[in-house]
C-alpha cells in the first residue's frame, strides 16, 4: 500500500539519508484517513478503541514509575481495557512520561511514526507543557506539543496513579465522541511538525517519516 | 576469542584488562548487530544496549545513555540554594529522598547548621522507607526480567503501601521534598506507627511468600545461578559498590563504616554473601530488605516523639553559604550515592556533582559482564546489578 | 585516620610531588592541588602505594574568572576511611591531559563525559570522541560558565507564555508583598 | 469419506463453520476467563470477559496498515488455515453428526501436520518483516517446537499403538463407558509425556521464551499490526481451543456433549496455568534440554508400556 514511491511529485526528501539508505526507506507521505461513511459503524469502531488502549512499554522519563503502580496489583488499569504493549507496531496509546530530552525526542518520534492510528498521545507531568521545572534546561524540550500532537495532558510532578485513571477515562470519553484525531492533525500539518523537530534535532540520520 | 571468555577468567590480570573489545566485522556476515532500548521494556529505565551478537553469544556491549540528560549540575549552577532543593529530589525517581537528605547534609556541613535530634531520627525513617520501597521494586524488576509476572504484581502493590506513608509523612508519593536543609519538613502524623508496623508485618509476610515462589524456584535458579559473575578482584578496580561488592563478601557498608545520621545508634550488621552472580545478588538484596524492615522498626521504636524538627534558619531567600568544599556521601540501596559540593561565598553553588553507583555498574562493569552471556539473560543481567539510568547522565 | 598518619603521608608526597593548598575539610576528607606534570605519578602512587584504591569520583570545576579548570579526583581508602581529594589545574583553552582509564575501568566514562560536558581532551582515553549524554551538540560545552542555558533554552525549545519569573525573591516581592515595594526586610 | 451428493457437502460446511464459530468464540471467552484467573493469584481482577474480543475488534478497526512484502501478509493467512485446518480434522462432540467435522480414518496424521503448517507459514511472515527480534523469536519457537514435539509425537505413536487406529473418532470410540477407559487411566504414561509437551504448546511460562516481552519484545510477531494481529489473536484463540480438545479426545475420553467439553477443556488448560504463574521462563536452551531428558524418556516409557503391558 505505502511501496516506495519514488519519482512521483510529492515525496519526501529523506536529507539526511545517505544515498544507500534511501534506497532502503519509503519515501512515501503519511496520509490522513476519514472516518467511515456509516456513522454507525464509526462510532462503533470507536467504542472498541476506546475500550482496548494499548499502550507502549516506552519510559521515556520519570513518569514511567508511575505506571508500574498502575499496570500492577493496586490499580489494574487491565480493568478498563488498558495493556502495555512492548512494540510500537500494536500499539495505540504513547504514554510521554514527563520531560522529554532532545535524544529521547528523536526516538519518540521514531516510535510514534511506527504506530498505527488512530492513535492517541497522552503527555504526563508538568514539563511536556511549559518545560516545569527544566524550563532553562538546554536539553529538555518546553513545548511538546510543538513536535507531536498531544490529546492530553496530565499534570502534575508526579501525577498519581489515580489521576492516570482519571486520565485514562476522560480520554476513553474523547475517543467515543471521535475527538482525538491527532493522528490526522499530525499527518495535515506534518511539514510543521516535520520543521519543529529538525529545528531541535540536530542530527537527523532517520528518514522524514519512520514507516 | 579471549574477549569471549574473559569474564570467566580469574586472577589479577583480567581483573585489570579494562581494554575495549575488538571491532567486529560486520559484513562478514557472521555477526548481528542488534539495540535494546530505549524502546524496550526489558531494559531498566530509558537507555539502550548496543549488542554484537554472534549467534546467541553477545561478543560486545556498549552502553547508550542520556536520554534522561536533563543537565542538573548546570540547573543548579543557576538556582539558589533553596531552590535546588526542589530540583534534587528529581534526578533519580526510584529514590529522591537520598538526593534530598544529601544536598541538605552537604549545605549543612558547608554553613556549619546543626540539626535537631528529631530531624535525624526522621531522616533516618525516611531514608529507611525510600530503600525498603526501592528493594521492593527491584525484586519484581528482577523476577519480571526472567518472566514470571506474579511477584511482580505482588511486591508493586507493597511498595504502593510504603508510599502511602510516604504520603502521610510528607505528603507526596515520588517527590517528597522532605528533607531540606536545616531538617525536614513536618513531623509525623497521628497513628502514623501503628500503621508503619502494620505495613511492615504485612511486608515481611510478603517477602517469605517471595522467597518461597521465586528464590526456591528451580527455573530462577537455572536462570540466574552463574550468571553475571563479579570476579571479587574486579570490585576496587571496576568501583564496585553497594549490594554488588557485598554479595560477593566484602563487608562493606557506608551505614556501619563511616556512620551518618542516626545509624550508629541502631543494630545491625553488615550483611555480606559469597555468590557472585545474579543469584547472589538476589539474596543479597533480599536479605537486605529484611534488614531494612528491622531498622524501620527500629527507627519507630527509638524515635523521640516530640522536640523542634528544624534548625533555626536565616532567611533564605539571602541565604549565602560560606566558600568551601566538600564531599558527602550516604548508602542508597545500590551503593555509594555522593554529591561534592563546591560553593564560593554566593548566593548561588558554584559546582555541585553527583556521584550515583550507576555510573560504572551500568557502563564498566555492564560491557564487561554481559560479554560471553546469552542475549535471553541481558536484562536479567542488566536488572540484577540494580542500574538506574538518571542518575548515570543527571 | 588519625592525624598523624595523613600528616606524614603528606609530609612524604610533599618531598616528592608539587603539592601545595592542602586543606582539611573534615576528619575523612582532605584536598591538595597537585601540578598537572606530577599529578598521573601521584595518582598512581596513592592507588597502588597509599592504598587509596577506590575512584569516587572524577570531575571538574570551571573557575572561568581565573582561566582555569581545576579537575578532581576523589580517591578513597576502605581501609582508613579516608578520602582524598586531588585537584589538577589546567588552563581553559585545549589544553590535552593525561588519562587515568588504565587505573581505573570506569574512568574513561568519566573521561569522556568531561569531553563533552567541557571539552577537555585526554591523551588516548577510549571511546572520548562518542556522544555521552547529548546527540548533535552545535554549541560549545554546555557545562562551560559562559554558556547560558536560560538564553539557549528560549531560543531553541522557545517557551509557552504565562511563566514570568523563575527568582522567587522577585516573585515575592511582586505578588506577595506588593505594598512593601521592593523592602523584603 | 465419499459424499453422496453437492447437498451434503454444503451440510458438511456449514456444519462445520459452526463448530468453527463456536470454538472460536469459546477460545476468546477463555481466554479472558484464564487472565482473569492468573490476575486473582497477581492479586488483581483483570480483564473484562468482553476484552479479547475488543481487543480484535479494535485492530481490524485500524486505519492504517503496512507491508513488508507479500509473504507478510500470508503470515497470519497460513496461521489460522493451520488453526481451521487443525480443527477440521478434530471430531468436536463425540457421537454428534453436526460436530463431527471432517473427521475420517487417519486424520491423527493430518492434524499433528497441520498444527506444524501454521507455525511455519508463521515463521515464514515474520521472516520478511525483517525485524531481528522476529527472526530470533522465530529461532527460539520452532527450535522449542521441534523439542516439543518429540515427547508427544511418542505419546501418540504409544496410543496409535494401543488403540491400533489413526482416526481420532476410533480413539474416542474406544475410551467411552466411564473414566476407568480414558487414556489417562489406562496409558498414564503417554498421558505424563504429552501434558508436559503441552505446557511448552501453550506457550505459558516456563516455556515462553520465543514471545518474552523482556527481551525480545513479543518476538515473531514484533512487526504485525492492526487486521494481521487481529488474525493472529484470532487463531490464538481458535488453536489454542483446537489444541485442548484435541488433547481431551486423545487422553481424557472425548466429550459427548459442549458442556462436558468445555469443563474438561478447562481443566486441561489448567494444568499449564497452574505451572505458568509459579515458574519464570527457560532460556530456550533450557527449555529443549528439558523436553529432551523426561518428557522424552516417559514417551519412550509409554510406548515399551504399550507393548509390554497392554498390548502383551
Amino acid at each position: 500500500m505505502f511501496k516506495k514511491s519514488l519519482n512521483t511529485e510529492d515525496t519526501l526528501e529523506n536529507a539526511g539519508l545517505t544515498v544507500e539508505e534511501q534506497q532502503l526507506f519509503s519515501n512515501a507521505r503519511p496520509q490522513a484517513y476519514e472516518p467511515y461513511p456509516i456513522k454507525a459503524v464509526e462510532d462503533f469502531a470507536n467504542w472498541a478503541r476506546a475500550n482496548s488502549l494499548w499502550i507502549l512499554a516506552f519510559g521515556t522519563g520519570c513518569g514511567a514509575i508511575e505506571m508500574r503502580p498502575l499496570m500492577t496489583a493496586r490499580f489494574d488499569a487491565n480493568r478498563f481495557g488498558v495493556a502495555g504493549r512492548p512494540t510500537p507496531r500494536q500499539s495505540s496509546v504513547f504514554v510521554i512520561g514527563g520531560y522529554a530530552s532532545v535524544k529521547t525526542l528523536k526516538r519518540i518520534v521514531r516510535s510514534y511514526e511506527q504506530m498505527q492510528g488512530p492513535k492517541f498521545v497522552i503527555a504526563l507531568g508538568i514539563c511536556p507543557v511549559n518545560g516545569g521545572m527544566y524550563f532553562d534546561s538546554y536539553n529538555t524540550v518546553n513545548r511538546f506539543d510543538q513536535y507531536l500532537p498531544v490529546d492530553l495532558y496530565i499534570t502534575g510532578c508526579m501525577p498519581r496513579p489515580e489521576v492516570l485513571v482519571a486520565g485514562i477515562m476522560e480520554l476513553q470519553k474523547m475517543i467515543k465522541a471521535g475527538k482525538c484525531n491527532g493522528a490526522n492533525r499530525y499527518v495535515d500539518n506534518f511539514d510543521w511538525y516535520k520543521a519543529n523537530q529538525k529545528k531541535v534535532i540536530k542530527n537527523w540520520d532517520m528518514p522524514d517519516y519512520n514507516w | 576469542m579471549t574477549s569471549l571468555n574473559r569474564h570467566t577468567l580469574t586472577g589479577h590480570s583480567a581483573a585489570l584488562d579494562f581494554s575495549q573489545p575488538e571491532p567486529v566485522d560486520l559484513s562478514s556476515g557472521k555477526y548481528v548487530k542488534l539495540w535494546q532500548g530505549p524502546q524496550h521494556p526489558g531494559i531498566t529505565g530509558n537507555m539502550s544496549l548496543e549488542l554484537t551478537l554472534e549467534g546467541d553469544t553477545i561478543i560486545g556491549c556498549k552502553t547508550h545513555v542520556g536520554y534522561l540528560h536533563r543537565g542538573f549540575e548546570k540547573l543548579m549552577e543557576r538556582r539558589t540554594f533553596i531552590q535546588n532543593f526542589t530540583v534534587v529530589c528529581r534526578i533519580a525517581v526510584p529514590e529522591p529522598t537520598f538526593n534530598e537528605y544529601l544536598y541538605s547534609h552537604a549545605v549543612e556541613e558547608l554553613s556549619g547548621i546543626e540539626i535537631p535530634d528529631r530531624a535525624v531520627w526522621l531522616r533516618t525513617l525516611n531514608l529507611e522507607l525510600m530503600r525498603l520501597a526501592s528493594f521492593l521494586m527491584w525484586i519484581g524488576g528482577q523476577s519480571g526480567a526472567f518472566g514470571m509476572y506474579t511477584v511482580p504484581n505482588w511486591t508493586l502493590s507493597h511498595r504502593d503501601f510504603v508510599l502511602d506513608l510516604f504520603e502521610e509523612m510528607t505528603g507526596a508519593r515520588i517527590y517528597h521534598m522532605y528533607i531540606v536543609p536545616g531538617g525536614v519538613r513536618a513531623g509525623l502524623p497521628e497513628g502514623f506507627e501503628k500503621r508503619a508496623r502494620d505495613v511492615m508485618d504485612s511486608t515481611e509476610k510478603m517477602l517469605g511468600q517471595v522467597e518461597r515462589v521465586m528464590f526456591n524456584n528451580a527455573v530462577t535458579k537455572a536462570r540466574s545461578r552463574g550468571l553475571g559473575i563479579i570476579d571479587p578482584e574486579m570490585i576496587d578496580p571496576y568501583g564496585i559498590v553497594g549490594p554488588n561488592a557485598r554479595a560477593c563478601g566484602v563487608a562493606r557498608d557506608l551505614r556501619k563504616d563511616e556512620p551518618y545520621l542516626a545509624y550508629d545508634q541502631l543494630d545491625f550488621d553488615i550483611i555480606t554473601g559469597h555468590d557472585c552472580d545474579a543469584y547472589g545478588r538476589a539474596w543479597q538484596r533480599l536479605q537486605e530488605t529484611r534488614q531494612s524492615i528491622d531498622l524501620i522498626r527500629q527507627c519507630l521504636d527509638r524515635m523521640p516523639v516530640d522536640g523542634p524538627f528544624q534548625a533555626d534558619m536565616p532567611n533564605v531567600l539571602h541565604w549565602k553559604v560560606p566558600a568551601g568544599e566538600t564531599y558527602v556521601k550516604a548508602e542508597c540501596t545500590r551503593g555509594e550515592y555522593g554529591y561534592y559540593m563546591v560553593t564560593d561565598g554566593s548566593e548561588y553553588v558554584r559546582r555541585v556533582h553527583v556521584r550515583g553507583p550507576s555510573y560504572t555498574h551500568a557502563i564498566a562493569v555492564m560491557e564487561r559482564l554481559a560479554v560471553g552471556c546469552n542475549i535471553a539473560d541481558i536484562a536479567g543481567l542488566m536488572v540484577s546489578l540494580h542500574t538506574y539510568p538518571p542518575e548515570i547522565e543527571r | 585516620m588519625n592525624e598523624k598518619t595523613l600528616n606524614t603521608m603528606l609530609e612524604k608526597l610533599k618531598q616528592e610531588f608539587d603539592i601545595s593548598d592542602i586543606v582539611e575539610h573534615k576528619p575523612r576528607l582532605t584536598t591538595f592541588t597537585v601540578s598537572k606534570q606530577h599529578a598521573e605519578t601521584l595518582i598512581r602512587e596513592l592507588r597502588d602505594r597509599e592504598a587509596y584504591t577506590h575512584l569516587n569520583f572524577m570531575t571538574c570545576i570551571d573557575y572561568i574568572e581565573d582561566g582555569i579548570f581545576s579537575l578532581v579526583y576523589m580517591l578513597h581508602n576502605y581501609g582508613k576511611k579516608h578520602s582524598l581529594g586531588v585537584h589538577v589545574n589546567i588552563s581553559r583553552n585545549g589544553e590535552e591531559v593525561f588519562s587515568i582509564h588504565t587505573l581505573w575501568a570506569q574512568a574513561w566514562t568519566y573521561q569522556r563525559e568531561l569531553r563533552e560536558m567541557y571539552g577537555i581532551r585526554f591523551t588516548d582515553s577510549p571511546r572520548l570522541d562518542e556522544d555521552f549524554c547529548l546527540e548533535g551538540w552545535d554549541q560549545i560545552p554546555p557545562m562551560r560558565r559562559e554558556f547560558d542555558t536560560k538564553k539557549f533554552s528560549h531560543e531553541r525549545f522557545g517557551h509557552r507564555e504565562g511563566r514570568s519569573s523563575e527568582v522567587p525573591r522577585e516573585h515575592m516581592k511582586v505578588q506577595l508583598y506588593p505594598n512593601r515595594g521592593g523592602d523584603e526586610e | 469419506m465419499i459424499y453422496q451428493s453437492l447437498g451434503e457437502w454444503f451440510d458438511k460446511i456449514g456444519n462445520f463453520s459452526l463448530t468453527l464459530l463456536i470454538v472460536t468464540v469459546y477460545g476468546l471467552l477463555m481466554g479472558a476467563f484464564i487472565e482473569r484467573i492468573i490476575a486473582k493469584v497477581q492479586g488483581r481482577i483483570g480483564i473484562p470477559y468482553k476484552q479479547p474480543f475488543i481487543n480484535v475488534l479494535k485492530n481490524i478497526f485500524k486505519r492504517t496498515a503496512i507491508s513488508h512484502g507479500i509473504m507478510f501478509y500470508l503470515g497470519p493467512v497460513f496461521r489460522i488455515a493451520g488453526g481451521i485446518g487443525t480443527l477440521a480434522f478434530i471430531p468436536v462432540i463425540f457421537g454428534s453428526e453436526t460436530f463431527s467435522n471432517f473427521s475420517t480414518a487417519g486424520d491423527l496424521f493430518l492434524v499433528i501436520y497441520f498444527m506444524f503448517f501454521g507455525q511455519l507459514g508463521m515463521a515464514l511472515g515474520a521472516g520478511e518483516s525483517g525485524h531481528p527480534y522476529s527472526a530470533i523469536g522465530v529461532a527460539r519457537g520452532l527450535s522449542q517446537m521441534t523439542a516439543y514435539e518429540v515427547p508427544f509425537a511418542l505419546a501418540v505413536v504409544a496410543i496409535v499403538l494401543q488403540y491400533g487406529t489413526l482416526s481420532i473418532n476410533d480413539i474416542v470410540a474406544a475410551q467411552q463407558g466411564g473414566w476407568q477407559h480414558w487414556t489417562m487411566v489406562t496409558n498414564w504414561p503417554a498421558t505424563l509425556a504429552a501434558m508436559l509437551a503441552f505446557l511448552g504448546m501453550t506457550g505459558y511460562s516456563p516455556f515462553d521464551i520465543f514471545l518474552a516481552p523482556q527481551e525480545i519484545p513479543i518476538g515473531p510477531p514484533t512487526e504485525f499490526h492492526s487486521a494481521y494481529l487481529g488474525l493472529l489473536q484470532l487463531n490464538r484463540a481458535l488453536f489454542g481451543a483446537t489444541k485442548l480438545i484435541l488433547f481431551m479426545n486423545l487422553f481424557f475420553g472425548g466429550a459427548t456433549g459442549w458442556p462436558e467439553l468445555m469443563l474438561k477443556t478447562w481443566l486441561i488448560y489448567m494444568v499449564a496455568i497452574v505451572v505458568g504463574v509459579a515458574f519464570p521462563r527457560y532460556r530456550v536452551d533450557q527449555g529443549i534440554r528439558f523436553f529432551f531428558k523426561l518428557p522424552t524418556l516417559i514417551g519412550i516409557m509409554s510406548i515399551i508400556y504399550v507393548q509390554m503391558v497392554l498390548t502383551a
